[in-house]
């Protein structure tokens, strides 16, 4: 097709209702007008994390049903109010917003807007006095992490030939930390269980202190911390830093350690799936999607969706490589873990939960 | 090498520095050039030296004319110069600095053993030695002065540059500097040799060419006689002995008292300082540059803490008091390198002349500058002091030196004031205004200051000091009275005791004082070009109608 | 000045810093006082207890099994060893003496020692000391070549604040050519041109047309964050195979590798390390012994008296003001292709101006700039152990270390320092 | 003596008389005359007009409908002029629409919010601005403005949170805290300046990560804490600045602050004895030395006024654009602010235009996300090139063939280096 000119009937144009590709999805009635928007956090849609989910999710319902969509990225917590100001400017009648960051922004700009529906990712909304905050027009997008990483601190206490596992944040924010509670259960847990003693570096529960690399840009530091872990004798590490992570996965190849991955698959979003024991995944995506479904047919409600283990919001990825290396009762007593969980048998506290 | 310069002009903008110079230097030669400040010295050498393009003429070296792009290509042609600001970097050393654009090689790395032997054998064939290997900012201007000459002629320069070389050079330095030029004319070396000294210039010159506002105004043989030289050179007759009345000391004004400052090596740079300057009275210290004198004004003005010793203002000590406090004590103070201490040149007349005194009245109220009032002041001083601008409002950094200086004097002098200390108040300003500045320092004595005077210039010094204070290595090697002979100061510039000086003055003059006496044989009316009441007739600028003027003061 | 954007030059900058009287030279001495005192706290309060102790890998070829230290005893010993140093600094400063900054590096390190044994006293975790050492290095590298650049720039009168516009050149430069050759060789030859590009804007601006060089510095650092996040969030984004994670491989050197301790550390890196190693020692010996650097600092501290030498001023700035972005260019692909990774948006964050930083406390000279960075390196590594030995502190607190430990040093010892006299100033005939 | 011959004349006599002229360099006034005579608002223009081309080439070759037109270039090369044109004229349209006023919006206050919105984010650009430019001129490079940003934002948020105050007391002093937050946080650097000589530079960048950090750290302190995660309770409305318009426009009186300030600063540097000393100290220190004004107090007191004005930018948004405290409260405001000094060339008013610049170019920015998903990294691209071609003036000149207004008859000044920038002339 080399420099031979497209036939002028099709023109860029056509892009907008490119829907037509979209095979698995069943079509739904659309809303008329309806239109979907997102608005990312400071740390952008290239987060290799949760605004990466969730703009996921849009590009796909924008895909599967060919609804109009816009996404605009924040720079900085400034941004917020304006930016969803000017998606309400646009004809977005459905805006999303990825981050407790920006919960404020979208409580002010539903009370100003009440015939506009928000959602919200990662955040319920409250009143100063610590008190909910129900708004008709806002629907809060909660997952329960700590559940699934519960379950990844199982089996990463199940792993360990050193007995020692490590995980780091890129911030001391409750997002991250949530992860690091529900990990650090998982390996108590585990030790319970079992009379071991498996140790954890880089989260102290009950403190709720430990290691942080100190942002989520600078990947190097990702590997320093980490390959302090492989020194103190980790042998499994799970990084809750976005990119950083990355630099945690090039420590771990070279000294022989093995990655937990958080947000997405790890095994697939990464380069290091040969050394990624499993993900706690966060399906921020399914939910962006799915939120939009109802929203787009006009069913729309302010009710919290709420990812568990329960309903697949959130959960344990497959071992993938991994299969055959994970120990048949291990995997069983994972799974026993996750189905106390879901018949609420069993419950993961962390006073990071949103 | 045989040097010609035709029809050099060179312009700065709209300003001609040098227009249409011609000029010839046989081998061999010693050929001075005489200018008073500003006259366009420097600019020509600069163009001579490759640093400066002209715009119109032409360099003729040994008959093949030449184009300099650069300083390189004069080296190359046989140029060597000796800057009037040198060129040396401070925190190289001697050898590095000799080396530097020619470095010796060996192995990839400069070789640092044949740097510190060329150094070595130069010097020795000039006669002197100088360590390779010192930190040229550690040594004293003389032996940089000498840096320099080593490092022209280590690039075996058959032409030699030397601008306002004797500037920083006791009368006994200057003496082995003309011995230097003598060994080196002697070898073949031709020498351009800028000055504005009159005396200099008879003891060393086979010829001499004057340059007055970028011209060349006449040629001239070192027989020539002074006040010949000097109308030339100044295009006027000009008298700077200052017409004063004795001095009439009173109360005690500044009194400073064993004092001593450290550099920061510890090396005592003030050592044991002691002397009294009383109102209505002038003490002049004379010194080589570098010879403490910096840190003595610096000590009573504050900004340097004295390792020991004390100051009084006035009766009453100053020693616990910051700069400004001791400026509200009636200390007033003209700093030696105004561009860098006196004036912020970034600020218009209008500010610089309240520089000190922003935070009083009138100059301010409840914070708040009075803009009125500062207006005033400046059209007043720029008035009195004859400040040559085209606005008050001009930025200080853009008037020439002389203005500068003169918005320094304004400025301190508008003041009340007990006591006024003055560093070099009157370097690179023109002739006709060090008259003036001379003039009102009198007047300030005379109003009842005490002013102590720090100068290099033995010319200034004989001309204010009623008493003379001579520094050399940080101690003060004695008091003398105003009027003493150039050969005695300079030989207690050396460090040599009074006594002991007077006694070897007798014996034996300087090259320079010889050709003062020889001069003095020539002058064609026999009228000594010396003193008048006490003080002593500026070389440059010769007095002529002395007679006149006096009658017309009276 | 009032021409140039009112900015002040550094020269004006350093003259105020050098005016408040010649501070006392005391100073030093006082500074190590108190951080003896400071150790000796630290010692009081060690727990009884033993720290243990690692120093070998598991992979060197003489294991040295793990070692228990005696904590408080240790602690008291390296106070002494403080206190020491005080006590010779005094001494030298009585006699008006240099003090000499290995005396400083003593201190400091002891300090420091005094601080790990502290928290890992009576802890079962070990202190894995080629770790640290390692780690140090490893944060270090990025930090050595950002000072490096500067020190070449403002040693030829430059002021370069565009270094970490420099380092995220080189990254980005580094990451996407070596996705493209699909070598991370080549990566290595793209990141140093991507910093010369940097430079010459910064030569361009500032020799050129003489504009003020810290506004051109902060603008370009400016500039490259915006050009490279705009085409990663664009060109990128759509070709990820532009943007592939390649990695240049760790190439142990034979029989020094084994040294136990240091072989690890020191000798078991990849080639863009052993490059900084010969770019440091190039620099220190070429800077102060070789012609090109007796002109480079020629021109940096006198630039007029290297003119009437016949020496090209501005050509010589030019020429160095690219290669110290050459080499901040260089240090980039430790971010990218040196680590294994794909490039992200501001991957630098902020090391440039750490680099700076170094390099000022380092005093204008490459191993002066490797001890600074490895200062920095050393205590962020330490706040990484401390985040792992559990110490209550929190994390918040933990990660302003390395900064305060900057500012300490800074204010403590480096107050006093000269930058190349003619630094910032345009050269105009 | 530079003082041309007179014709003729007897030389320069001395004389009482007034001043004779010295036909040398520019006066003031004079060089007023100058600046406005060389059309710097052109140049000015010129500037922003370059910074635009480039972005425009940067925002077509990444463009994807122009890659896929440029591999059929030959076939139809017009394809590739369309597809050029529409991407760069579309993310422009969108800027401006974004900046000043946009005519597509569907009712009047959509239409002209976008100019409201510029002078929102210009706001608290403009009092960092005015921070690092009065650093500037006392001679210190504060590139700290993010800390102090940071400070002031924790201390107005306390104040305006934990006390209950009658309404305009309670701004006033929430306000004034904020000052006081960012002038000690300055005060640091400014201290260990004076008294130890240690590089503001470094000391500021330092302080800048460990305030990053203790933000981020004190909003999850149960006094700060609120029900969202990193962000701290909302400051009563007792404590916030009001604002200028009703909903939804955002414009507050932190704007009028700013212009206040901007005077006031002016009042400051040019007409009062503190400023006097600041300039002085700036431009010479050794000169205002030896003049009596001590330079380590100055450097104090200028580092700690660049604070309090940074402090007040953290004011502006804690208290007036967002009600709270919020870890990344400093943007990046901090940083830009720099620039914006840079821009404004250290002046309030210069600063304050430029200010507005840097304020519609954001403001712009995110429309221009929103309608063409351009990324915002764009306007730090233009920002950038606006800065170095204003900065460049000749450059400008000689890319856009524009005369030189130096090659009239006026002398140049000697070598002080500096020069070329001078005629940067007013700007934005
Ligand atoms: N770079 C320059 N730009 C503009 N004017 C200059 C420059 N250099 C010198 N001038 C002017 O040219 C004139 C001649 O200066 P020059 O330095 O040659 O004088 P000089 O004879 O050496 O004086 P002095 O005895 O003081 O050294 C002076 O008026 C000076 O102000
Ligand atoms: N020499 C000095 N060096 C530095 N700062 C000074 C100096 N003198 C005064 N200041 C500072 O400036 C402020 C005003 O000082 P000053 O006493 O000069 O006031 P003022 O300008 O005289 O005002 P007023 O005329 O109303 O008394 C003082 O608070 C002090 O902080
Ligand atoms: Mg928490
Ligand atoms: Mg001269």
């Amino acid at each position: 097709a080399c420099g031979s000119a497209p036939d002028s009937g099709s023109d860029a144009t056509g892009e907008a209702t490119g829907g037509a590709e979209a095979t698995t999805a069943e079509a739904i009635d659309v809303v008329d007008g309806f239109k979907a928007c997102m608005v990312s956090d400071a740390g952008g849609y290239d987060d290799q994390s949760f605004n990466q989910s969730g703009k996921e999710g849009l590009d796909r319902a924008a895909a599967d049903w060919g609804i109009a969509t816009n996404a605009v990225e924040s720079t900085s917590d400034a941004d917020y109010g304006p930016n969803i100001d000017s998606l309400i400017d646009d004809g977005c009648t459905y805006i999303i917003g990825v981050g407790f960051l920006l919960a404020p922004a979208i409580a002010e700009a539903a009370q100003a807007n009440p015939d506009i529906e928000f959602g919200l990712i990662d955040s319920a909304l409250s009143n100063p006095d610590f008190s909910p905050l129900v708004l008709d027009n806002v629907k809060p997008l909660l997952f329960n992490t700590a559940e699934a990483a519960f379950l990844a601190g199982y089996a990463a206490a199940g792993m360990t030939q050193s007995g020692t596992v490590g995980t780091f944040g890129g911030l001391p924010i409750d997002s991250v930390e949530i992860f690091m509670d529900g990990f650090s259960d998982g390996i108590t847990q585990y030790n319970e269980d079992n009379g071991a003693s498996v140790t954890l570096l880089g989260w102290d529960k009950a403190a709720q202190t430990g290691s942080f690399t100190g942002d989520f840009d600078n990947q190097a530091n990702g590997t320093t911390v980490t390959q302090g872990f492989i020194d103190q004798g980790a042998d499994i590490v799970m990084p809750v830093a976005g990119p950083v992570g990355l630099g945690a996965a090039t420590a771990l190849q070279s000294g022989g350690g093995t990655l937990i991955w958080v947000d997405s698959d790890g095994f697939l979003s990464t380069d290091f799936g040969d050394i990624t024991l499993t993900s706690v995944m966060k399906q921020i995506g399914q939910a962006v999607h799915d939120s939009i479904k109802d929203a787009a047919e006009g069913n729309f409600s302010n009710e919290a969706y709420v990812g568990t283990l329960e309903n697949g919001g959130v959960g344990l990825a497959p071992w993938h490589d991994f299969e055959s290396k994970v120990p048949a009762e291990l995997s069983a007593k994972i799974d026993d873990y996750k189905q106390q969980i879901i018949d609420g048998t069993f419950t993961v506290e962390s006073e990071n939960t949103p | 090498m045989r040097l010609e310069l035709r029809g050099i002009t060179k312009r700065f903008g709209a300003f001609t520095a040098n227009d249409a110079i011609d000029l010839v230097v046989e081998p061999g030669q010693i050929h001075a050039i005489l200018g008073e400040n500003g006259a366009g010295k420097s600019t020509l050498m600069n163009v001579l030296y490759g640093l400066y393009t002209p715009e119109e003429g032409e360099i003729v070296v040994d008959g093949v004319p030449r184009t300099f792009a650069g300083p390189g290509d004069a080296m190359a042609a046989g140029i060597g110069m000796v800057h009037q600001h040198f060129m040396l970097v401070p925190v190289f050393t001697v050898a590095e600095n000799v080396v530097l654009g020619q470095e010796p090689m060996a192995r990839g790395l400069i070789d640092a053993g044949s740097a510190a032997t060329v150094v070595r054998e130069t010097a020795e064939s000039l006669g002197f030695h100088i360590d390779p290997n010192a930190l040229v900012g550690d040594l004293p201007v003389g032996v940089q002065q000498r840096v320099e000459i080593v490092k022209a002629l280590s690039r075996k320069a058959e032409l030699l540059i030397l601008d306002e070389p004797t500037a920083v050079l006791t009368p006994q330095e200057t003496d082995e500097l003309i011995e230097i030029m003598r060994t080196l004319a002697a070898s073949g070396t031709s020498i351009l040799f800028i000055t504005h000294k009159l005396r200099e210039i008879r003891a060393v010159a086979d010829t001499i060419t004057i340059i007055r506002h970028g011209r060349v105004v006449g040629t001239a043989e070192p027989t020539t006689p002074e006040t010949e030289l000097a109308s030339l050179m100044v295009g006027r007759s000009v008298s700077l002995g200052v017409d004063r009345a004795p001095a009439q000391p009173g109360e005690p004004g500044l009194a400073v008292r064993g004092l001593v400052v450290r550099d920061a090596h510890g090396v005592p740079v003030v050592d044991d300082v002691s002397f009294d300057v009383a109102r209505g009275e002038i003490v002049a210290v004379a010194g080589v540059q570098g010879n403490g004198q910096t840190e003595l004004v610096e000590a009573i003005l504050g900004v340097t803490t004295p390792e020991h010793g004390s100051i009084e203002l006035a009766g009453r000590p100053i020693d616990g008091l910051g700069v400004r406090d001791r400026l509200d004590a009636g200390l007033a103070f003209i700093p030696e390198d105004r561009s860098t201490d006196g004036v912020v040149g970034e600020f218009s007349i209008v500010e610089n002349l309240v520089l000190d005194r922003v935070g009083a009245a009138p100059v301010s109220r409840g914070g708040a500058l009075d803009v009125a009032y500062l207006r005033r002041n400046a059209a007043e001083r720029v008035a009195e002091f004859d400040v040559r601008t085209t606005s008050i409002d001009r930025e200080v950094g853009t008037l020439s030196g002389g203005n500068q200086q003169k918005v320094v004097l304004a400025r301190e002098l508008s003041r009340d004031l007990s006591v006024l200390v003055a560093s070099q108040p009157t370097r690179g300003v023109d002739v006709g205004s060090i008259e003036f500045l001379h003039r009102r320092i009198v007047a300030e004595r005379d109003k009842g200051a005490a002013v102590l005077i720090v100068s290099t210039e033995l010319d200034e010094v004989l001309a204010l000091g009623d008493r003379i204070a001579v520094m050399c290595g940080g101690r003060l090697v004695g008091i003398v009275p105003g009027g003493v002979s150039r050969d005695v100061l300079g030989l207690m510039m050396t460090g040599m005791p009074p006594e002991e000086a007077a006694r070897q003055a007798a014996e034996h003059h300087t090259l320079l004082g010889e050709a003062d006496l020889a001069a003095e044989l020539q002058a064609p009316d026999g009228e000594p070009a010396v003193v008048q009441d006490g003080a002593v007739v500026q070389d440059a600028a010769v007095v002529q109608d002395a007679s006149h003027e006096s009658e017309e003061q009276r | 000045m009032t021409a140039t954007l009112d900015a002040p030059t550094p020269a004006a900058a350093t003259a105020a810093a050098a005016l408040p009287a010649p501070p006392p030279a005391y100073r030093t001495p006082i500074v190590l006082a108190v951080l003896a005192v400071v150790t000796a706290v630290m010692a009081l309060a060690t727990p009884a207890g033993a720290t243990n102790v690692r120093i070998s890998t598991n992979t060197d070829l003489f294991q040295i099994p793990v070692f228990a230290v005696p904590g408080r005893a240790t602690a008291w010993l390296l106070t002494v060893l403080v206190l020491a140093a005080a006590a010779y600094a005094f001494v030298l400063a009585r006699g008006r003496r240099r003090i000499p900054v290995w005396v400083i590096v003593v201190a400091g390190v002891c300090a420091l020692l005094a601080l790990l044994v502290l928290i890992s006293a009576g802890k079962t975790q070990v202190v894995p000391v080629t770790g640290l050492l390692a780690g140090t290095l490893f944060l270090a590298t990025p930090l050595v070549f950002g000072a490096l650049s500067g020190v070449v720039c403002e040693r030829v009168g430059i002021v370069n604040i565009a270094i970490e516009g420099q380092l995220l050149a080189g990254a980005f430069a580094a990451a996407v050519v070596a996705s493209m050759a699909g070598s991370a060789y080549v990566g290595l030859i793209a990141a140093p041109l991507a910093g010369v590009a940097v430079g010459a804007l910064l030569a361009f601006f500032s020799i050129r047309y003489q504009v003020n060089q810290i506004i051109v510095g902060v603008v370009l650092n400016v500039l490259v964050v915006g050009l490279t996040s705009f085409l990663f969030s664009t060109v990128l984004r759509e070709n990820p195979q532009l943007n592939s994670r390649t990695a240049l491989p760790t190439l142990p050197i034979p029989l020094l590798s084994e040294i136990p301790l240091v072989g690890p550390v020191l000798f078991r890196q990849n080639l863009l390390v052993y490059l900084m190693y010969a770019i440091v020692i190039a620099l220190q010996i070429l800077i102060f012994r070789s012609r090109w650097g007796l002109r480079l600092r020629a021109v940096g501290e006198h630039p007029k008296a290297a003119d009437t030498v016949g020496i090209d001023v501005n050509r010589t700035r030019w020429r160095n003001t690219l290669l110290g972005g050459a080499v901040a260019g260089l240090g980039g692909a430790f971010f990218t292709v040196a680590s294994g990774l794909a490039f992200g948006k501001e991957m630098t964050a902020g090391r440039g101006f750490i680099a700076l930083a170094a390099m000022i406390l380092g005093r204008w000279s490459p191993t002066g700039a490797v001890a600074a960075a490895v200062v920095f390196g050393l205590s962020d590594q330490l706040r990484i152990l401390m985040a792992t030995l559990a110490v209550p502190v929190p994390s918040q607190f933990l990660l302003m270390l390395p900064y305060v430990v900057t500012i300490l040093a800074v204010a403590g010892f480096a107050g006093k320092v000269r930058a190349p006299a003619a630094e910032g100033i345009p050269y105009v005939k | 003596m530079t003082t041309a011959p007179e014709p003729g004349g007897p030389g320069p006599e001395p004389s009482t008389a007034p001043a004779p002229v010295e036909p040398e360099g520019p006066t003031r006034s004079e060089s007023f005359v100058h600046q406005v005579l060389s059309s710097s608002w052109l140049l000015t223009l010129g500037a922003i007009l370059l910074a635009v081309i480039l972005g425009a080439i940067l925002v077509i070759v990444t463009d994807p409908d122009v890659q896929a037109a440029a591999v059929y270039f030959f076939a139809r090369p017009g394809d590739l002029f369309a597809a050029a044109w529409d991407a760069a004229s579309s993310a422009y349209v969108a800027l401006f629409q974004g900046a000043v006023y946009d005519w597509t919006a569907s009712d009047p206050a959509r239409a002209i919010r976008p100019l409201t919105e510029t002078l929102t984010i210009a706001t608290p650009l403009i009092l960092a601005g005015l921070s690092v430019g009065l650093a500037f001129r006392s001679g210190l490079f504060n590139i700290g403005g993010q800390g102090q940003v940071i400070l002031g934002g924790i201390v107005a948020a306390w104040l305006g949170f934990q006390f209950q105050l009658p309404a305009v007391l309670h701004v006033l002093l929430a306000v004034l805290g904020a000052a006081l937050g960012g002038a000690l946080w300055a005060g640091i650097a400014g201290v260990l300046k004076a008294r130890t000589g240690a590089h503001e530079v470094i000391v500021t960048i330092m302080l800048n990560n460990i305030a990053g950090y203790l933000v981020l750290w004190i909003v999850t302190t149960t006094l700060f804490a609120s029900g969202t995660p990193g962000v701290s309770k909302a400051v009563h409305d007792t404590a916030r600045l009001p604002a200028l318009l009703p909903a939804p426009f955002r414009l507050h009186w932190g704007f009028v602050l700013a212009i206040v300030l901007a005077v006031g600063v002016w009042w400051l540097m040019e007409r009062s004895t503190l400023g006097f000393r600041l300039r002085a100290v700036g431009a010479n220190a050794r000169a205002a030395r030896t003049a009596g004004i001590s330079v380590a107090r100055m450097t104090i007191v200028a580092m700690a006024i660049a604070g309090a004005l940074a402090g007040l930018a953290g004011a502006s948004q804690v208290l007036g654009t967002e009600g709270m405290l919020t870890a990344s409260v400093a943007g990046s405001i901090g940083f830009d602010a720099i620039t914006v000094a840079l821009l404004g060339r250290s002046r309030p008013l210069g600063t304050v235009l430029a200010g507005l610049l840097f304020g519609a170019l954001s403001a712009g920015g995110r429309l221009m996300q929103t309608r063409t998903g351009t990324p915002l990294d764009l306007v730090l691209v233009l920002q950038s090139f606006i800065v170095l071609f204003i900065a460049a003036p000749p450059l400008v000149r000689t890319i856009l063939r524009l005369p030189d207004p130096e090659k009239k008859p006026s002398r140049k000044r000697p070598a002080r280096g500096d020069a070329p920038a001078e005629q940067a002339g007013a700007v934005a």
